[in-house]
């Protein structure tokens, strides 16, 4: 079980901001396959992976990360802070 | 060094004199103020800036404990707002202390460049015809690759 | 763009945030000041600032036309004292607000740059001991080359 | 008649801040050297030129520059503000 959070556009397109997700994904990439064949919306989310950002137990990651160990996993697009 | 994350407004000018007051020993002292721009074409309601609670606080310390490490400081301070804003409010500010006044500025300038694309917040625009997420600036990127 | 020259103090924080709500429709303000350091060895009675009457604001509003001519500037803000002063006394202050960060960091750096060296002002340390004028630095003298 | 001001530790070796000048000097230069033919607190003032700034009418300038229709002259060290 993993804590999946979604932010701004991602949280908007999937229609919550967090979810608990029962995986057996290694990777950042094979958990996004799982959610893309849930439904439309997440396929719609994660359609253009290079417009969105993840972030594996609070740090930036890449998509190919592991996800051993991993409590919580975050999608988001670039971020527009200052 | 601090971190503050929060909804509420803060008065820059008490933040800045409190700063510098605390900074003893610190010739120099740069602050960045960012405010609630209107759109070009005029009409915004508000900005609505997401966070994630949590990593934004820790992502900011990274970001200021590596200014730290780079240059010679005597403090330096972050405040970032989340929630909703009107044009003309204070969204957040940097400010750093330092001996000399080029530790001072490149620190202020790091600091902002970090937090614009490595720091967990999302700007929406809200007018009365909708809303629209701010888009990230390939020059915010591009910033970063100087340091 | 102001100029102010001036023996009395003044409220950095104050000045701020008079500075900010009057550049409406800029999202960045840059504030630097500066404040009378101690001696490394302790010590310091107080600062002699002298400067040249006349001169000093004239060279100061035309390092801001400067300023305001190479970047893209909503207003601009110079105050400096002079006379004596206490350790942890504010010395000056410069301001920069413009519609993007860039601009209002890299004009107050240049600002700075230039009223260190090029603006009518002398100061003088004044110990129990005695009193030695600041010599000029080279590195001062070298941030000119950058603009 | 021209107006020669000094700043700093130049007024401080010379004794006194600003005086007005009889002078047929052409430029800079030359009023340094009717100066320094004065007497020895001029001479020590302006031992090194190097060490030495001029403006004219409130403008720096070298000392090389003309003082055709110049009012005031100004000797100080290099400038320490900020």
């Amino acid at each position: 079980m993993i804590d999946v959070l979604y932010f701004a556009w991602v949280r908007e397109r999937i229609g919550l901001p967090r979810e608990r997700v029962e995986t057996g994904a290694a990777t950042v990439a094979e958990l996004v396959e799982e959610l893309r064949a849930r439904e439309d919306r997440y396929a719609a989310a994660f359609a253009d992976l290079s417009a969105l950002r993840v972030a594996v137990d609070q740090e930036l990651a890449d998509f190919d990360a592991s996800l051993d160990g991993a409590r919580e996993v975050a999608f988001f697009p670039p971020m527009t802070g200052g | 060094m601090a971190v503050r994350v929060q909804e509420t407004g803060f008065d820059p000018g008490a933040e800045l004199n409190a700063f510098t007051a605390a900074a003893s020993g610190a010739g120099a002292v740069v602050s960045f103020t960012g405010v609630v721009r209107d759109l070009d074409t005029g009409g915004l309601d508000r900005m609505e800036i997401e966070h994630y609670p949590g990593m934004t606080e820790s992502a900011i310390a990274k970001i200021e404990a590596e200014a730290v490490r780079r240059w010679r400081l005597a403090d330096s301070l972050v405040i970032h707002r989340y929630g909703a804003l009107a044009a003309g409010e204070t969204i957040m500010m940097v400010a750093t202390a330092a001996p000399h006044r080029a530790d001072a500025f490149q620190a202020a300038e790091f600091l902002m460049d970090y937090l614009k694309s490595r720091a967990p917040f999302w700007k929406k625009e809200v007018t009365a015809d909708g809303a629209a997420w701010v888009a990230a600036r390939d020059a915010d990127e591009d910033a970063l690759s100087r340091w």
